[in-house]
């Protein structure tokens, strides 16, 4: 008998509720008698609830038939009946886990009062309420209970701020479901049912003026519920001031349950898809914009939440309107979880860190937990790979794409990019270690629901990875290694070094081992030669907690990334790759900053990008790469691609990003970024160019603009590069510059330009892996990084000397070394293709880079050494070894360039017949020759021979080894090295001549763009003046303005 | 094989030693020239070579480290270097030296390898002054880079091709098919640039005898500084060829050779008698102004030539 | 006189229903201190309820109680919905329960900073 | 070739901080032979005797009678004089008429910057005898005290006219081989040093200049 009541009517979902008002009249029974006991009826009833949600979804899922719980014996409409679908059943399930998690959270404030758990208790029943339901009354029934308990709950609080809030709340909510009950009447009056169903199978009765009074009340209510902009400022002040773990339950809960009785009622609305879309569209922009000036960290979160409402409601509309019911499981779903988990962790979080300001968030910058937390869950928010938010907004924006909502596109991404902005500043500030801010201290298990809300994206994200068509083992790869790597991140830094390299190796074999082509060739330099580059990890033996998994993570995604066969893969890996490097930048010490730039310039290539794809799978429905050639527009793809490439390859204007981030990351890993990661740019150039660029449709304009983007890069950096005092930003500019000869090669589309481009790339990695390791070594000796403050390391450091010299000269293009078959073939390349003044700027730039690679070769290794470098040692050997394997690279290349030459164009021949003529050693184009050997023979002739007479002469002369200051001194002597050496300032001459053309601009027009976005952000905040009546008489005046807009004076 | 390449070698031997004799030659003649212009008689023809010699005999030195003492092993090397990958004289075996191991692109860069060694040599110096010199030499030689690489760029367009060889034989048959009368803007850039790469007043700021103790090689003497005035000699007279070659319709013969480089040598000469010396941010700008738009102009008449 | 005796009762009871609803709005609106705002709320809710009765009146129609003086087949015209009237009990009960929390609220706001002012509870804003 | 320095010919350079030591080069000079085939080192002598650089240093007011030997009027470029702004590459070191011990302080540096064989010659009359400053506290009355002299020009001033008779005359003597003052300098480097200790008395730089 028990039994059966419990299998008939506990284990149904009628038991919810069941449980609900039991334990509720439980509660205070036992509360009475003793404290703990009720805790635990109160816990176990919601774990209860969760389990039934959880046991009848399953059986849903397995084949079970749709619920449907009839109230009092009748059916519908005579009584209220409710229903428990799959739909209904994934709500109830999440919101109910979320409630759950909460109450543990909530737990300490809760107990104060048993009445606390019991209108705790109400509200999730109300919730539930609102979701199963499909009487209509009934719903407001649910709105109100749930209403009630919130308002209730905010009661408890004693301090007047969130009473004051609570007030407003209660204002607002109750002036909306006033007129939901009118609507509901008006109708009842038509259609003579409540019932839902019914309801929608007569929708025709529903007619007329009162007709579209009674759907637009309903609606717009609903939406108030939702809080739309601007009528959401109530809300707001509850999310600031309220408790986290009722804030939380608002923001998921009731808003989940909103959200769902409007996906109920939606096909009564078809007439008004288009003022939702828009509604909810410019609450998802506006409160991400206005986000950017808030630094409260609750209300910060109240405005993201809005707008993750704002993105679910305008994707349930959208997809309604491109009646694609099928994916709506997906991307609603998948943005519906993400932002359940995601914004109630994040409110859990800043209740136990409870630091209003985020600029105090400093406190947990020593939890490593913590902010592993507050990371994951804003990857998850900003839709980040592996997160159930990644896969529906790449969902949602590839059929925006299909149907040509180009704007919708740019709109989601916009907003994307703006809460990545704040969110990401957010987390800036808490990784600050800032020394004066008291530490933060919580209990171990205080973060437990937190660490399970991830535990359960992660997982949930990992499960809809199963349902896309995706390469799961080797996507997921990379993501495993860093795991297993983070588990060992206590270990000695040797055993990580090494567990390291092993895992990077194995996992980069076994993901680049069948590729071909040019996927082959990247994998060599990316993989081999990160692993070569990784090698000089090696040289720091600190803790660097966190640097070796994700170094991990990064070097496998690049592998991945080469692996990728549909453009879903590709993207995957490339967000991958861009949160890894991101945080990898983040943990230098000043690298936060500069980071954060970093990270949302990466962002705008990665949207850039997404966009394209977009657009290419709108033309040939299909997401293979190797589609990407079928696209009908290939103009526009090329070009969003193009430019996220660009993007990432810090192009002329977007380059602002680069310096900061090159100059300020870790030593070794600075290496990384040039020599390496920049490569993932290139192969993505090299990729599009292949499949779109050499298209005959596309017309030479892209082509020829990126040609153009490419020589200006090149130019600029190069004259940058030559005004820097930091040898690192040096360095860095130059990168930019030499990557610029990279894109204008690519861009020629011609067989010769790519594989100069190819050369130029493997060139590229070389040297710039032997400049940024020397540097390496150079600031772990004198830990300096200005240059005028180094000088005559040559005498510590010779062998570093030796091999920046071969470096810089492989990079200046003089022969015999490799650079200047680069600058060779791209000249040749040039001319046959007919640009000359690309041409001609090439040649200048290269020109300009002479300046500051000798500068850099005179002011750190010339001139007169500091007196307390007088000690110096070479540097470390584990940093020389994988130099030593370069230089050999670039001699071997030099005196044998058919050795690189021949895979390259082999690589390319399938795309573009080979026009590469040799003749005997020497290669022929069209204008000119090359005969690398010869040439390597006679420079070398005619270096040895001078040499050996000066040898021979010497033997003649009494030759004294002197010091560095038996200089000629105009009859004096010097005094201090520092004013002997010339080095600050090395070209103020130059800068007098030309400098105007390197004045900051484009970091000028950024900052602009940011103060711009404020400002805009604080004139659209002017609503929200705090005043309960003014936020009402917003909600009266979006009503009017509802029926306004919707022709309700026409009809 | 062997024999040839001997031959080869040989051959470029006799080439180098003639045309660093030329400009020794040359330089005292040029100085002779500078002195009668000044009313005096001068320095007897073989002074460079005494000079140089003097030089050699010096019985102590000092060395400053290793790249000190490589600095003008570098320097020749690069003049040498230059000097082996152009043709001097047309349709001669003898003087066709190894243009064959690369182009006239091969030659431009391959400038930079002496200049480069040389920079750094005098940078272990230690001494402020060679540093500085080099500063604003390579600023310099930015500059004029820019009109050089347009004319180049622009006979590249005329003749369609990098091979200098092929430029010369364009040139053959006459005056009239010479570039300086077929292309004279590209001839015109090139030569304001010729001022530039000579050193010669105005252009002479990096060497600038007096403020900066003749710049770069402040530090340099005995043998070294021998090295280093041979290279002037052999370099100065190498450019002057390849100006010759692009611009001047090459050279058949050793005498034709003399005389039309040494025409364009008077060039510098006259103008730097003629005028007193820029600062060198002035002669970057100079650079960057009007010789760049005539060599602007210069490709645009290529190209109009192609059409027409 | 006659106008309004030939008006139906129920068209009355909604036209002052919206009134009462645009009233209590107007008092939520205007008037500064939370209780009055309180009351304009509650007219809000009786208004509605008024309407949601107007709604299911016939006019002339007697209660919905199907015996031998309402044979079932002139039910329909002749007795009044009952629907409306039931769910407006729930309404006013659910509206009471609203006003007592916005009541208690009320005086702790009064408790906790002395004053009945909203403009002066304005200091969580932007 | 370069050769490294072995402890007994450094010199302690006294007069600089333990600092400074490591910043100059502490070897003591050492004389050259000549070459050991005597045709080699004639036609050495002839190369140097043709081909004087004189060091652009005027110590004295004699200095004003060397600048008209480049102009038309005497042209010493005719006897491969030229000007050198620089020691490391002049040969020949003339002392303009007096030198104060100010000046002798950078006339010594300049003298060891020179590379030999170098040659000095004193002009006017005060580097032999003070001339009219011969009770001058400031000035050396006899400058080969200092450094080997290998020509004296007198008169108070000599013209260019003797000055470059004088330029020939050492050029005679150079072809001789007679002028060895850089070897002399060597050979009796403490002696010379003791007397230029002397006289300057704030010795703060190497014992010998390289």
């Amino acid at each position: 008998m028990v039994a059966a009541f419990f299998t008939d009517v506990m284990l149904q979902p009628l038991g919810i509720y069941v449980l609900a008002l039991g334990a509720g009249f439980l509660v205070p029974l036992f509360d009475r008698a003793h404290r703990g006991s009720a805790m635990l009826v109160f816990m176990g009833s919601l774990a209860g609830m969760v389990a039934i949600a959880a046991l009848n979804l399953y059986a849903i899922i397995n084949g079970a038939a749709v619920i449907d719980i009839e109230t009092a014996g009748i059916a519908p409409p005579f009584a209220i009946n409710l229903r428990f679908g799959l739909f209904e059943g994934g709500v109830v399930l999440a919101v109910n886990i979320a409630a759950l998690l909460g109450a543990w959270h909530y737990l300490p404030s809760l107990k104060q009062h048993a009445s606390a758990l019991l209108l705790y208790l109400i509200l999730v029943m109300g919730i539930n309420g609102m979701v199963m339901t499909r009487d209509l009354f009934n719903l407001f029934i649910f709105i109100e209970i749930t209403s009630i308990a919130t308002y209730a709950l905010i009661g408890m609080e004693r301090t007047g701020t969130v009473l004051a809030a609570g007030f407003k709340y209660i204002i607002a909510t109750s002036v909306a479901t006033a007129f939901f009950l009118l609507g509901t009447i008006f109708i009842y009056y038509q259609v003579g049912t409540l019932n839902i169903d019914d309801i929608i199978s007569h929708g025709a009765l529903i007619h007329g003026p009162i007709g579209l009074i009674a759907t637009l009340f309903v609606l717009t209510s609903l939406l108030i519920e939702l809080k739309p902009y601007p009528a959401n400022g109530w809300g707001l002040d509850v999310y600031e001031t309220a408790n986290s773990g009722i804030a939380s339950l608002i923001s998921v809960g009731v808003s989940a349950g909103v959200f769902f009785a409007l996906f109920k009622l939606l096909p009564l609305m078809d007439a008004y898809l288009d003022s939702i879309a828009v509604v909810a569209g410019a609450t998802f922009l506006l409160s991400n914009i206005i986000g950017l000036k808030q630094h409260n960290a609750k209300r910060l979160l109240g405005y993201s939440s809005i707008g993750q409402m704002g993105l679910l409601t305008l994707a349930l509309v959208l997809l309604e309107q491109l009646d694609a019911g099928a994916q709506i499981a997906l991307v609603v779903g998948g943005l519906f979880v993400n932002h359940l988990l995601a914004k109630a962790g994040l409110f859990w979080l800043a209740g136990i860190v409870d630091r209003t300001n985020i600029k105090d968030w400093a406190s947990i910058a020593r939890r490593p937990e913590l902010l592993i937390l507050l990371g994951l869950m804003f990857a998850a928010l900003i839709g980040l790979p592996p997160f159930p938010g990644f896969w529906a907004k790449w969902e949602l924006v590839m059929l925006l794409g299909s149907a040509d909502q180009y704007g919708w596109i740019l709109l989601v991404l916009l907003g994307s990019l703006l809460e990545a902005a704040y969110l990401f500043r957010w987390f800036s500030h808490a990784r600050k270690r800032d020394d004066e801010l008291t530490e933060h201290v919580c209990s171990f298990w205080q973060p437990a629901p937190v660490a399970i809300a991830a535990a359960l994206l992660v997982a949930i994200g990992f499960g809809m990875a199963g349902t896309m068509d995706l390469d799961v083992p080797a996507m997921f790869l990379p993501l495993l290694a860093g795991f297993g790597l983070w588990l060992i991140d206590g270990l000695p830094a040797r055993v990580k070094q090494l567990a390291m390299l092993l895992a990077v190796a194995a996992g980069g074999y076994w993901l680049t081992q069948e590729l071909t082509g040019i996927n082959q060739l990247f994998s060599y330099l990316l993989v081999a030669g990160g692993l070569l580059i990784s090698i000089a990890t090696i040289y720091r033996n600190d803790v660097r907690n966190g640097f070796y998994p994700l170094l991990a993570v990064l070097l496998l995604s690049l592998a991945a990334l080469l692996r990728a066969s549909t453009t879903l893969e590709f993207f995957f890996s490339w967000e991958l790759m861009t949160l890894s490097s991101y945080l990898l930048i983040t943990l230098a010490r000043a690298g936060i900053k500069p980071a954060l730039a970093y990270l949302l310039f990466s962002l705008g290539s990665a949207y850039f990008i997404f966009a394209g794809f977009a657009a290419a799978f709108a033309s040939t429905g299909s997401i293979l790469l190797a589609d990407l050639g079928n696209v009908s527009s290939p103009g526009l793809v090329f070009s969003l691609l193009a430019a996220g490439f660009v993007i990432k390859m810090g192009g002329f204007g977007v380059h602002i990003w680069l310096p900061d981030a090159y100059a300020e990351a870790d030593d070794d890993f600075t290496a990384m970024l040039s020599a390496v990661v920049s490569k993932a740019g290139i192969f993505g150039l090299v990729i599009i160019a292949a499949q779109l660029g050499i298209r005959s449709d596309i017309g030479l304009d892209p082509a020829y603009v990126l040609g153009w983007i490419g020589i200006l890069t090149a130019t600029f950096g190069a004259l940058m590069a030559v005004f820097q005092e930091d040898i690192k930003r040096l360095v860095a500019y130059s990168s930019m510059g030499q990557l610029g000869y990279i894109v204008t090669g690519v861009a020629l589309m011609s067989h010769l330009g790519w594989v100069s481009a190819l050369y130029l790339t493997v060139n590229h990695f070389l040297f710039k892996g032997i400049l940024f390791l020397s540097i390496a070594g150079i600031v772990l000796r004198t830990n300096e990084r200005l240059m005028y403050k180094m000088g005559g390391l040559i005498k510590n450091m010779p062998v570093t000397f030796v091999f920046t010299m071969i470096a810089i000269i492989a990079m200046s293009g003089v022969p015999p070394l490799t650079g200047f078959g680069g600058k060779w073939m791209l000249f040749n390349a040039l001319m046959e293709k007919g640009w000359y003044w690309i041409a001609a700027l090439a040649f200048f730039s290269s020109a300009v880079a002479f300046l500051y690679m000798f500068r850099l070769l005179q002011t750190v290794f010339l001139g007169q050494r500091k007196l307390e470098h007088a000690k110096l040692r070479e540097a470390p050997a584990i940093l020389l070894v994988p130099q030593v394997v370069m230089i050999a690279a670039i001699m071997a290349i030099s005196a044998y360039p058919k050795l690189l030459l021949d895979p390259l164009s082999a690589a390319i021949n399938p795309w573009i017949a080979n026009t590469l003529v040799w003749d005997g050693f020497a290669l022929q184009t069209h204008y000119g020759y090359w005969n690398a050997p010869l040439i390597m023979a006679i420079v070398g002739g005619v270096w040895m021979v001078p040499l050996i007479i000066l040898l021979l002469v010497s033997l003649t002369m009494k030759i004294q080894k002197v010091e560095q200051f038996n200089i000629v001194y105009a009859a004096e002597r010097p005094h201090r090295p520092e004013d002997t050496h010339f080095a600050y300032n090395f070209f103020a001459h130059y800068d007098r001549a030309i400098g105007f053309l390197v004045r900051p601009r484009a970091t000028a027009f950024w900052n602009a763009v940011i103060e711009w976005s404020h400002t805009l952000g604080s004139s659209l905040r002017v609503f929200y003046n705090g005043n309960g009546q003014t936020y009402a008489l917003f909600i009266l005046m979006y009503f009017v303005a509802m029926v306004l807009f919707n022709g309700g004076l026409g009809s | 094989m062997i024999a040839e390449w001997t031959g080869k070698i040989a051959n470029f031997a006799l080439t180098l030693l003639i045309v660093t004799a030329y400009g020794l030659f040359m330089t005292a003649f040029i100085e002779r020239i500078i002195a009668k212009v000044q009313g005096r008689i001068g320095i007897p023809y073989w002074q460079p070579v005494i000079n140089i010699l003097k030089n050699f005999f010096k019985r102590t030195a000092v060395s400053h480290g290793y790249m000190f003492y490589l600095g003008p092993v570098f320097r020749i090397a690069g003049g040498i270097g230059t000097l082996a990958f152009i043709p001097v004289i047309y349709g001669s075996e003898t003087f066709s030296n190894f243009s064959m191991a690369g182009d006239l692109f091969l030659v431009i860069y391959f400038m930079f390898f002496g200049q480069l060694g040389m920079a750094l040599g005098a940078g272990e110096s230690g001494h402020p002054y060679s540093a500085i010199g080099i500063a604003r030499g390579l600023s310099q030689m930015t500059a004029y880079e820019v009109p050089f690489a347009l004319a180049v760029i622009s006979i590249v367009i005329q003749y369609d091709t990098l091979s200098i060889t092929e430029i010369v034989a364009a040139q053959q048959g006459g005056w009239q098919n010479w570039t300086v009368f077929t292309n004279w803007v590209a001839t015109l850039a090139a030569m304001l640039a010729f001022l530039g790469m000579t050193g010669y007043s105005p252009f002479d700021i990096f060497l600038a005898p007096q403020e900066i103790p003749i710049g770069p090689p402040t530090e340099f003497h005995s043998a070294y500084l021998s090295f280093m005035s041979l290279n002037r000699a052999l370099f100065g007279a190498t450019k002057l060829v390849l100006f010759m070659n692009l611009f001047f319709g090459g050279a058949t013969g050793l005498i034709e050779l003399m005389i039309k480089t040494w025409l364009i040598y008077m060039v510098a000469i006259v103008v730097g008698v003629a005028f007193p010396r820029f600062r060198v941010d002035q002669a970057i700008r100079f650079f960057f102004k009007i010789p760049t738009l005539i060599g602007i102009m210069s490709i645009v008449y290529a190209q109009m030539m192609l059409t027409s | 006189m006659s106008l309004i005796a030939d008006t139906p009762i129920s068209l009355i009871v909604l036209c002052s229903g919206l009134a009462l609803v645009l009233i209590g709005l107007w008092g939520m609106l205007t008037q500064r201190n939370m209780i009055r705002m309180i009351v304009g709320f509650s007219l809000t809710d009786t208004g509605v309820h008024m309407v949601m009765v107007s709604i299911g009146y016939v006019t002339g129609g007697t209660a919905p109680i199907i015996n031998d003086a309402v044979p079932i087949a002139e039910a329909a015209s002749r007795v009044v919905d009952p629907v409306p009237s039931a769910l407006v009990l729930t309404a006013i009960v659910i509206g009471l329960g609203v006003t007592a929390v916005m009541l208690s609220v009320a005086i702790r706001i009064y408790k906790a900073r002395r004053t009945l002012m909203i403009d002066e509870c304005t200091e969580s804003k932007w | 070739m370069i050769k490294s320095l072995s402890t007994e010919d450094t010199l302690e350079n006294s007069g600089l901080s333990a600092e400074e030591q490591q910043l100059f080069c502490n070897a003591r000079p050492k004389a050259y032979e000549p070459y050991p085939i005597k045709a080699v080192e004639d036609f050495a002598n002839w190369a140097r005797a043709n081909s004087l650089w004189i060091l652009a240093f005027g110590t004295g007011c004699g200095a004003i009678e060397l600048r008209p030997l480049m102009t038309a009027r005497f042209d010493a470029n005719r006897f491969g004089v030229a000007g050198r702004p620089t020691p490391r590459q002049s040969s020949v070191f003339v002392i303009g008429g007096y030198a104060s011990v100010k000046t002798l302080k950078r006339i010594i540096r300049s003298y060891e910057q020179m590379q030999g064989p170098k040659f000095v010659i004193c002009l006017g009359i005060c580097p032999v005898n003070g001339g009219m400053y011969f009770d001058s506290y400031n000035t050396i009355n006899q400058f080969d005290l200092y450094l080997p002299v290998d020509l004296y020009i007198t008169g108070c001033m000599p013209r260019p006219e003797v000055l470059v008779a004088g330029i020939m005359e050492l050029q005679k003597k150079i072809k001789q081989g007679r002028c060895d003052g850089a070897n002399r300098y060597v050979e009796n480097f403490d002696w010379y040093k003791a007397n230029q200790k002397k006289v300057i008395k704030n010795w703060d730089m190497p014992d010998y200049n390289w």
